[in-house]
């Protein structure tokens, strides 16, 4: 499309031009073309004087309207343009030597004053390279099956508008070339994301949830925003390029301890799991499933959540500098792993299965950055991508297919009506419970792995991972078997509506499949026989960090020159036996949910029914939310009434109005002085004068 | 820019008298016309606003000094003079209020129905106190612009306010009043420890910049200028008067209330307590911070369980000017330019709240929160508009609000951490207050939709609003224009205030402690 | 010459009966008395003085006094008759429209 | 026996001294005169033939100058101080005649002892201004006066003004008797009335053993307390003030005041000196006393004459302040102040007196409600008269308590200061509870309809205005008459 550029890194820009220009186009089209028609027929196109007439509908007619085809096209065009550019950078980028693989385009100077200054720059290096692809990419196909899948919505500039806006947002999150750009992005995605959940805004669920996404991220954003003056006051800089490189010194010089390490990085961890939804801050992303599908699919399953595993990786040299910090990581990515997929397996709506699915897988990244896997946390980030994106657009299918029913209790037997999307989704069930060969399987296995085997990990983090493992294959079949196979459950009413659906919806799907088979190739770790291109590729990108934590353990025991690389190195006969674990776990896990909801379909409930609170603990999510609700939100806004009434109503105000009405009854008292009669008023004079004149005689 | 430098050297005195001239105008209009009156005054201020421009076209913010300077000898026995200039401190300032007055003036064009004449003398008049404070670079001329501004303010609050209007506009007046008049006896004290120290009765601030008040008596007069100018910004716990204020006022009046009114208060602790007593400004940083958080978070908090908007906006603005105090207060340029541009940022974004709460309040004639509910359906445009606003109240990057705020706790963070680990945590409340209000106001079903008789923004209303969003955009984007012009002046107020405390450490007796230095304890 | 230290204390006491009289009495017209008496013994004071030291001064002030308490006894004894006019009573007690 | 020595240059000197207050004594009788051989209708001349002697009586203060000239036997100096304190009078006075042109008709004070009073009055009050002896002062004061309560008995039909002038001539004989029995210890301490001799005698504390001249000199304060209305002998004021004819209430806030306060300044400023360590304090706490008093009385007051009356009060409080810093600058302050406190609060009687429609129940405070859009210049006036005598600036009661409350500071009278700026803090309510009912309140019934005020009438509000506007603005060349003023007083 542009030719034999000399430097296509020149033009990286673009990347988030692109983009760009569909936000403005279709906010124009939205604003113009699409506004008026969704006012209410009563008085739409007469907003500027107030009262329309009666009659003269005539939004209703049902032909496509010409903008939204217009806007059909821009979205999707957008993206596709931007991941060209991408895929276009990212060639130049591996034919540059490894070592020098890092561009960074300076735009202009965003905010300078006194010490800081922070550029709008690009970075492309390895990492951001892998993100870009994986946004862009998936991003495009999710536009694509949006078309579709929201062609009955009348907000459909709107919607896309919103969904550019993403894909800006999460664009400059991965390109940005400083921490600050990175936050921008950051909460650029946040915005989205409270947009796009509350985008059937009239629903109150759905702007409910949409608040609490954004207000819950904020929790998180406040860790980030203190780890970046942390940063910032310590290594005089925000960009990554300067902080890296200064590390080595400012070890020296003492000033980065790994007490200071350990600050900074725990508060991007707050941050991190504010925004990949990990505990105690995931709450969010199951009622984020209140938005459109496709939503739910780029934002919170391929993208924006992985944000913070991005983050993670990004500053992995600050991270293996403070051990504290990576077990935390570590353990809260195993716990929020098995903890999630628990909730998992009562849900009955087919998106909260996904969602808390994502959460869990989204644990396992975390597990892989906290053993100081930040490649195997990646590969998981990629491979997820697909197989999630892939799973949430299948259930939107489903739904689609569905007239929008959600819950799984009433789907069954859908095989037949909608094949393409069964298989699709029955290939992304495969690789998400790890069955070999398929993506999932060597970014997952390579994190089994690392669990055990890194000097971070220890066989308890494996044991929980693996037991998670087993639960997720349990209970995406359940989704599959629910919703696919066995008897039809289905509404009568509904069941007449079943279709297929539309290509711009089906081959999305039929392309994340196919990444979802292939996807994990390019990582084949080198105990298999791979050459782990992957790992070779972000080589680079995480080198810094292990010659940092070289550096701190260097200086804690002197001399001892710890051989990071070379757990990596031999192959270690255990890795083929906990990988045969981990299988076999998935397989079990595959078998007890084919056994009780195929064979014994009638178990499940019985079962539910013998254990009643159990039942009722993991069905309601452990209560979190109500515990949440009653522990914070309810003291704090109760709080503040209070703080407002006793405060500001009666304490200052009544002070003010006390002092003001004790000012003016002391006035009236004073007044009463005055009695009127003369001779008082002589009596005042002359004790006046009695007072003056002997203070002055006997002074 | 092609101005004669004749025009240069008037143009603050004209900047400042054209909306008196404007204002005398007025008085000769027939009361009968209001539109006339309303067009003649937009006309004057926008006249005002075009004739801002060439001040800042043609700032130089390489230096430090006051530029535009006018001096004339005004009372010459006690050494006071008419002395006008601009800085980068001020400049902004000033920029802000030629700018929100237009903008005040044409959200009127519904709003205000009786008495249009005297509304519109009020305003014009407010404008020569505002931008008299702004540009006064002489203590007593400063004062008198100070106390100016008060009266049309009551006006406008007592006469065009809602229900409560007298109560609110009385305590208004009479809390900034007291306010400034402990100013006034300090100023005074001042004044006269100069003539005792040079012998020269003058009240220009650089000569006042370069006295070495005692430590002693710096405490005392901080703490005088300091009660007026928290009183005016208002910081916790000084605040009480807002919300009434705010609340009663009519739209106009609430916006330049938020947008300019309260930051004379800060710009009075920039431009006067803390360089005139800058080791007083250092010693009591810890009180002056600690109750900025406070302010921060209290405003937050309560703003949260508000039910009617005006109030929560105004809660919010106790909030937001905790910010710019935390700013202030840290002391060095990243917080100070952050507080600096922080009072721009507020000023729009805020008053572009207000606005958009008196759009709706136009219309449906009411204000509580609970009367509405999923309104986006009906005014979408409002409805995005109204999220641009919020959003950048909240502070997300990419708009204004950020940048400052960014800079603000980065500025802060240096000199208290504590102070803005606290602060930081004002973030998610601001978040959770604005957006509860634009749920509960916005979205979900549309209930009352036949009460509220809302209609979408008119094309008067898209103009007075667009200027605020570009700049939101603008400012979030792009703040450079905005900074450079205020670094050099930035520059050598903190490198100033610097040394002169080091100077007075370096005086100070070893192991003084606050108390022995302003209070007569020993031991 | 006499001393007038014996003068002094007379008018002393002369102005103090009046002025307790001022403010003890609710007969305007006997208020005006006192006045008068407090007037007469500022002129006992002025004269034994002007005496004492051979000073005309303090005779000339006796006489302006005099003028003076005539002019005014004039004027206030016109005012009590308007009064008593209107009100057919000069108890200072029931002239108290005007307080507060 | 040697011929008694006749220098006719001597006379003339003490003659030319006197000037004014001949040219007013002529004027009186020439009214008094004009009422008895004029017709009816054209008694409407009379407040113009008072006017021009008013007017000629400044213009031979003018023609004096302001420099020194004695005049019998130092009884009595035409000098800056004396000129100053002239001006103010003789401008209030004029006002006051302006303003009777509108009003004297439905007062029923359209007779020519009103007018010849006034002007016989204001003679007493040159006079005090310019006395520089005990006796003289005396003198003037009472020539002040006796006039003064026949005025406020003026409307003797009236129940509430033959009250009110009944207390203020017992409690002003009163008052009288006991400055008057200070000159008398005064005079038995040190054998002199003449004030040139008494500050050489007191200067340097040279009679603070005698407490004789103490006791004269406390005695002397409280006759003076009392003209200029100190708590707690201020008492009579607000009665007073109520009672009388509006057109009398003002001159009295504005013109006697001044007189007093002019003869006040000239013992405090020549005699305090030499006992200031005695009488410090006592001034100073008058000067707290009198501002909280008279400001915290008005605040609940409903009577808008009576309010002022208070308020009259409180700003003596202020005044003082300017006498208990006691130097040059305090002494000046003192005059400006009385300058502008003139125009200020005849200006605000002047726009009440055509609001009200009748005395006592006329001045309710209700009855303003809606005044100020209906009549906006009138509201404008009135706000401006207002918001001076509450001192914010551009006006120019606010440059005089900048002034005030300077002198205090300098002097190191910190706290008084302050009690003085939150005095004046609270004062803001009621004077602002006046602009409240006149914009911020709709009446129940019609908007009271004003008197339209005839051409004097006006031109005296517009003078006050623009006196009160150009003082607030550029106040330099009055604060250098002033400086002179005082000054001349000194040397």
């Amino acid at each position: 499309m542009v030719g034999p550029l000399s430097n296509i890194h020149e033009y990286l820009w673009l990347i988030l031009a692109f983009p760009l220009a569909g936000v403005v186009l279709n906010g124009i089209i939205a604003l113009v073309a699409e506004r008026p028609l969704l006012l209410p027929a009563d008085d739409h196109g007469h907003d500027d004087h107030g009262h329309g007439g009666h009659g003269d509908e005539h939004g209703a007619h049902h032909e496509t309207p010409g903008y939204r085809k217009l806007v059909a096209f821009i979205a999707p065009a957008m993206i596709f343009a931007a991941f060209v550019v991408a895929l276009l950078s990212v060639i130049q980028l591996a034919q540059m030597p490894a070592e020098s693989r890092t561009v960074v385009q300076t735009l202009f100077t965003w905010i300078q004053s006194g010490g800081l200054s922070v550029s709008v720059a690009l970075q492309l290096d390895p990492l951001s390279s892998v993100m870009i692809l994986v946004v862009t990419g998936v991003g495009f196909l999710i536009h694509v099956y949006s078309v579709g899948y929201m062609s009955h919505e009348p907000a459909f500039a709107r919607f896309f508008f919103y969904l550019n806006l993403f894909m800006f947002s999460m664009l400059t999150l991965v390109l940005g070339s400083s921490y600050l750009l990175m936050f921008v992005g950051w909460e650029g995605v946040g915005l989205c994301s409270y947009l796009l959940i509350g985008f059937w805004y009239e629903k109150d669920s759905a702007s409910t949830a949409g608040k609490k996404a954004f207000v819950v991220n904020r929790v998180g954003d406040f860790g980030f925003l203190l780890a970046m003056f942390l940063v910032f006051w310590n290594f005089g800089t925000l960009n990554y390029t300067d902080v890296m490189a200064r590390i080595p010194a400012l070890q020296h010089s003492g000033i980065l301890t790994a007490g200071l390490a350990t600050a900074i990085t725990l508060l991007m961890f707050v941050g991190a799991t504010g925004k990949s939804a990990q505990i105690p801050l995931y709450i969010w992303l199951p009622d984020a499933m209140e938005g459109p599908t496709p939503v739910s699919a780029l934002i919170h399953a391929a993208t924006m959540v992985t944000a913070g595993v991005y983050m993670v990786a990004r500053s992995n040299a600050l991270f293996m500098l403070a051990p504290f910090t990576m077990g935390t990581v570590a353990v809260i990515g195993a716990a929020t792993a098995i903890f999630a997929a628990s909730m998992g397996i009562c849900q009955k709506d087919i998106k909260r299965v996904l969602a808390y699915s994502t959460v869990s897988q989204l644990g396992y990244m975390f597990l892989a950055c906290g053993v100081g896997a930040f490649t195997a946390g990646v590969f998981h980030l990629m491979t997820h991508a697909f197989f999630k994106a892939l799973l949430f657009l299948g259930s939107g299918s489903v739904i689609h297919a569905m007239s929008g029913e959600q819950d799984m209790m009433k789907m069954g037997s859908l095989r037949k009506h909608t094949p393409i999307t069964f298989y699709t989704m029955f290939i992304g069930t495969l690789a998400i419970a790890g069955i070999p060969g398929l993506a999932g399987f060597f970014s997952k296995d390579e994190i089994l792995w690392k669990a055990y085997s890194s000097s971070h990990g220890s066989p308890v983090l494996w044991a929980v991972a693996a037991v998670a493992a087993g639960t997720t294959a349990f209970y995406m079949f359940r989704l599959i078997f629910l919703t696919f196979f066995g008897a039809s459950r289905i509404d009568k009413e509904v069941e007449k509506h079943v279709h297929e659906s539309p290509f711009s919806m089906t081959i999305p799907l039929m392309v994340l499949a196919v990444l979802s088979i292939c996807g994990g190739w390019i990582g084949v770790p080198a105990a298999l026989g791979g050459l782990n291109h992957f790992e070779k590729w972000l080589e680079p990108i995480f080198e810094g960090g292990h010659k940092a934590a070289a550096v701190a353990t260097e200086a804690l025991s002197h001399g001892a020159t710890a051989a990071v690389h070379g757990a990596a190195a031999h192959h270690d006969p255990m890795e083929f036996i906990l990988m045969g674990a981990s299988v076999a776990v998935a397989l079990f896990g595959i078998a007890i949910a084919y056994y009780l909801y195929m064979v014994r379909p009638e178990k499940p409930a019985k079962i539910a029914e013998a254990n009643p609170n159990l039942y009722r603990l993991v069905y309601n999510k452990y209560f979190v939310d109500e515990l949440y609700e009653w522990l914070i939100i309810r003291r704090i806004v109760n709080g503040s009434v209070w703080l407002w009434q006793m405060f500001d109503v009666q304490f200052i105000d009544a002070m003010v109005n006390g002092v003001a009405k004790t000012v003016r009854s002391a006035g009236d008292e004073t007044r009463k002085i005055q009695t009127g009669v003369v001779g008082n008023y002589a009596f005042s004079i002359l004790l006046g004068a009695v007072f003056i004149v002997g203070y002055l005689i006997w002074r | 820019m092609t101005a004669s430098p004749n025009l240069m050297s008037n143009l603050l005195t004209i900047l400042i008298f054209l909306p008196l001239a404007g204002a005398f105008a007025l008085f000769f209009l027939p009361k009968e016309n209001g539109r006339a009156i309303k067009h003649f005054t937009l006309l004057v201020t926008l006249v005002e606003f075009l004739l801002s421009i060439p001040v800042l076209t043609n700032f130089d913010g390489a230096t430090a000094a006051m530029q535009f300077t006018q001096k004339f000898a005004w009372i010459p026995q006690f050494g006071i003079s008419y002395n006008v200039g601009v800085d980068g401190i001020s400049l902004w300032l000033l920029m802000l209020t030629t700018f929100i007055m237009p903008i005040a003036v044409l959200s009127t064009y519904a709003a205000i129905e009786k008495h249009v004449k005297e509304f519109m003398i009020f305003m014009l008049l407010l404008e020569v106190g505002m931008v008299g404070v702004f540009l006064a670079i002489d203590l007593f001329l400063f004062y008198i612009f100070w106390e100016l501004v008060l009266i049309p303010m009551y006006f406008l609050i007592g006469v065009w306010g809602g229900e409560r209007r007298i109560y609110a506009a009385v305590k208004f007046f009479i809390y900034t009043f007291l306010g400034s008049v402990l100013m006034l006896v300090a100023i005074l004290a001042l004044y006269f420890y100069n003539y005792k120290v040079t012998g020269v009765y003058t009240t220009e601030l650089s000569a006042l910049y370069n006295l070495n008040i005692p430590v002693k008596m710096q405490f005392w007069m901080f703490l005088a200028f300091g009660l007026a100018f928290a009183f005016k910004v208002p910081m916790f716990p000084f605040h009480t008067w807002l919300p009434d204020a705010h609340v009663e006022a009519p739209t106009a009046g609430s916006v330049i209330l938020a947008a300019v009114l309260l930051k004379m208060g800060t710009y009075g602790f920039l431009r006067l307590a803390m360089p005139l007593f800058p080791v007083a400004t250092f010693d009591l940083m810890p009180f002056v911070t600690a109750l900025a958080v406070i302010g921060i978070i209290y405003g937050a908090l309560v703003a949260m369980v508000q039910k009617d908007i005006k109030k929560l906006v105004a809660y919010s603005s106790v909030s937001h000017l905790g910010f710019v105090m935390l700013g202030l207060f840290a002391l060095n340029i990243e917080g100070i330019e952050g507080g600096i541009l922080q009072m721009i940022n507020h000023g729009i974004s805020t008053g572009a709240l207000f606005l958009g709460v008196g759009i709706i309040y136009e219309r449906s004639h009411t204000r509580q929160i609970a009367d509405f509910g999923g309104i986006a359906k009906i005014v979408p445009l409002f409805t995005l508009i109204f999220m641009i606003v919020t959003f950048s109240s909240i502070g997300l990057p990419g708009m204004n609000g950020f940048v400052g705020e960014f800079l603000i706790m980065l500025g802060a963070f240096k000199t208290s951490q504590t102070a803005t680990v606290f602060a930081a945590s004002g973030v998610i409340l601001a978040a959770v207050y604005m957006l509860w209000m634009a749920q509960r106001v916005l979205f979900g079903k549309l209930t009352n939709a036949h009460k509220l008789h809302l209609t979408d923004m008119n094309l008067r209303e898209i103009a007075y609003m667009a200027p605020l969003v570009l700049f939101i955009f603008w400012i979030g984007i792009y703040p450079q224009p905005f900074l450079r012009k205020m670094d050099a002046s930035v520059n050598a107020f903190v490198v100033q205030i610097h040394a002169k405390r080091q100077a007075a450490i370096a005086a100070t007796p070893a192991g003084e402690t606050l108390l022995a230095r302003y209070f007569d304890v020993r031991k | 010459m006499m001393e007038p230290s014996a003068y002094l204390i007379l008018s002393g006491i002369l102005f103090a009966i009046g002025a307790v009289g001022v403010v003890a009495r609710k007969n305007a017209l006997i208020i005006l008395m006192s006045v008068e008496l407090m007037l007469n013994g500022v002129n006992v004071a002025f004269v034994a003085v002007g005496s004492y030291l051979g000073d005309p001064t303090g005779g000339i002030f006796a006489f302006m006094v005099m003028t003076v308490a005539a002019a005014e006894a004039a004027v206030g004894l016109s005012i009590l008759i308007a009064i008593y006019r209107l009100k057919e009573t000069i108890d200072i007690t029931e002239l108290s429209v005007l307080k507060w | 026996m040697a011929p008694i020595p006749f220098d006719s240059s001597q006379v003339m000197q003490g003659i030319s001294c006197i000037a004014p207050e001949a040219i007013l004594v002529c004027t009186a009788i020439a009214v008094l005169m004009a009422d008895l051989f004029m017709p009816e209708d054209g008694k409407a001349s009379l407040p113009w033939i008072s006017l021009a002697g008013v007017l000629a009586a400044l213009g031979s203060v003018y023609a004096l100058g302001s420099g020194r000239i004695v005049g019998f036997s130092g009884m009595i100096a035409s000098d800056g101080f004396g000129m100053f304190f002239s001006v103010v009078v003789l401008s209030a006075c004029a006002l006051v005649l302006l303003m009777s042109t509108g009003w004297s008709e439905r007062a029923g004070t359209q007779k020519g002892e009103f007018y010849s009073l006034i002007l016989m009055s204001t003679t007493g009050m040159l006079i005090m201004a310019k006395g520089t002896d005990l006796m003289t002062i005396f003198l003037g004061l009472e020539t002040l006066s006796i006039p003064i309560y026949v005025l406020v008995g003026f409307q003797r039909n009236r129940m509430t003004a033959i009250e009110g002038a009944l207390k203020y001539f017992l409690l002003g004989a009163f008052g009288a008797a006991f400055m008057l029995y200070g000159m008398a210890l005064i005079y038995a301490a040190t054998g002199t009335t003449k004030i040139a001799v008494l500050v050489y005698m007191s200067v340097g504390g040279g009679m603070t053993g005698s407490p004789l001249f103490i006791a004269g000199i406390g005695l002397l304060l409280v006759g003076f307390a009392f003209k200029v209305s100190l708590a707690p002998f201020h008492m009579w004021t607000p009665d007073a003030y109520e009672g009388a004819p509006t057109l009398i209430t003002a001159f009295m806030s504005a013109a006697v005041k001044a007189a007093a306060f002019a003869a006040f300044i000239r013992v405090a400023l020549l005699l305090f000196p030499g006992v200031s360590a005695a009488v410090g304090p006592v001034l100073w706490v008058l000067a707290v006393l009198t501002m909280t008093v008279g400001n915290f009385s008005a605040l609940g007051q409903n009577n808008v004459k009576r309010i002022l009356a208070y308020s009259s009060i409180a700003h003596a409080g202020y005044i003082l302040v300017g006498l208990v810093a006691g130097d040059l600058l305090g002494g000046q302050a003192a005059l400006f102040y009385l300058l502008v406190y003139a125009f200020m609060n005849i200006g605000a009687f002047g726009v009440l007196m055509l609001i009200s429609q009748k005395e006592d129940d006329g001045y309710d405070i209700h009855n303003l409600k809606g005044i100020g859009f209906k009549y906006p210049v009138l509201g404008a006036l009135l706000t401006l008269f207002l918001v001076s005598l509450a001192g914010i600036p551009p006006t120019g009661g606010f440059i005089g308590k900048f002034y005030l409350f300077s002198a205090a500071v300098k002097n190191g009278y910190i706290w008084l200061a302050i009690l003085g700026v939150l005095n004046s803090a609270a004062s803001i309510y009621y004077y602002l509870r006046i602009v409240v009912y006149m914009y911020f309140m709709t009446p129940e019934g019609e908007v009271v309809t004003p008197h339209t005020p005839p051409m004097g009438y006006a031109l005296a509000l517009c003078a006050c205005a623009a006196v009160v506007l150009v003082l607030g603005m550029i106040p330099s060349a009055v604060l250098t008459m002033a400086e002179q003023s005082v000054l001349s007083l000194l040397m």
